[in-house]
């Protein structure tokens, strides 16, 4: 399946669009998201290791399953406040 | 006339284009239940080591922060006695001296909402996805992103 | 251009026959040198223990109060880097849900804000010669004398 | 010496004047002032070991000295905030 992933702050400086597209096979987990990502946009690799990601708005594990019509997003390190 | 029985904690949660009335937080959290208010106000500061800030932007996951708000809200409500909670973060450019982040309690006693606003603040701090930009007197700018502790809750 | 040199806080006291106004009291400790702003207010409870409250009405000893809560604000100040602190406190009646006290200060990090702030209020409590007469919806009042701590300092 | 103390909260309403007059010693100390005091104003007795004192807008101890034309005033237990 093609996932499109939600890109923030230095996410989305470094890949210069709010949004990227990656494909995982079916039933992935964010751990394979994150392999896939490094492997698939060359943009994000200075940064893969300190991000966080989100499924349907909540912090995912390494081990959360990623189906078909999931919102992700890419959460680097926050600052608000 | 009795004591009436506790009512839920009101909760307000908000994300801003412009500048936040302190006012209006505070009247929003202000209540004859409450013998103490505590207001928290996060303002830009023009040093940062040595370096001059400019302004900050902040950006934010809209749906994912005010959803992370409102669960910190509630979390702060079933460990404190409060009465009312208000958060509400800036987005976009905020100029010096103003405030990004403004967090309001009651509470009946004082040393709840003492507890509960700086808890509110440190939790939100890292776990709401929002993110700062710094813009240096120098020119430049760069996203803020702090390393080392682990931010998920 | 470098970190400007640490500056004296800036200290602001005030006895109020009228409502207090809480966004004064901000933007008398509001500054670029801060990051951290934190207002505390004491407000009027409407129930305690289960007996109901229709006002407050506080009396002080003027030249005592003013110079006890000054004193407190050099405290703070030399205890934490505080940025500015401001303390007003009302007199006469004070209604259902006014602030009867309100300390702001502010500082470079949020820490000393809210320790400072806390540290105030539970100080003036114990040392600033103002008293606080209950006026009870059964038509009784009484003055408020805590017994058994120390106020001395 | 005669001096005048100032009554607030509690210590006013009982004696129903904002000050009342109490003859001491010479030199007298906060110690004598409390001791004349529950001898000369009888409305204070209820509370008089309740009260502090103030000498010239000071919390004073039982061994602080009194000096003609020093401020004095009673301090209940304070309930401000």
């Amino acid at each position: 399946m093609i996932v499109e992933v939600k890109l923030f702050a230095i996410t989305r400086q470094l890949v210069g669009r709010p949004t990227c597209s990656v494909e995982l096979p079916a039933s992935a987990t964010v751990a394979d998201l994150r392999r896939e990502l490094s492997r698939q946009v060359a943009e994000l690799v200075p940064v893969i290791k300190s991000l966080q990601f989100a499924v349907g708005t909540q912090y995912a594990t390494d081990a959360t399953v990623i189906s078909p019509g999931d919102e992700i997003a890419c959460i680097p390190p926050v600052s608000g406040g | 006339m009795s004591e009436p029985a506790k009512h839920a904690t009101q909760i307000s949660i908000e994300l801003s284009e412009s500048v936040i009335d302190s006012q209006d937080v505070i009247r929003s959290v202000t209540s004859p239940a409450a013998g103490a208010v505590v207001l928290f106000l996060g303002t830009t500061r023009e040093f940062t080591g040595g370096r001059q800030t400019v302004y900050l932007d902040y950006e934010c996951y809209p749906e994912m922060a005010r959803c992370k708000m409102q669960e910190l809200a509630e979390q702060a409500a079933a460990r404190w006695p409060l009465v009312a909670c208000c958060m509400v973060h800036r987005l976009g450019r905020v100029n010096l001296a103003e405030a990004s982040v403004a967090i309001a309690v009651s509470s009946p006693h004082r040393l709840a909402a003492f507890e509960a606003g700086q808890w509110l603040i440190d939790t939100l701090k890292q776990v709401v996805p929002i993110w700062k930009q710094e813009h240096w007197s120098d020119g430049t700018s760069e996203w803020v992103h702090p390393q080392g502790n682990d931010k998920r809750n």
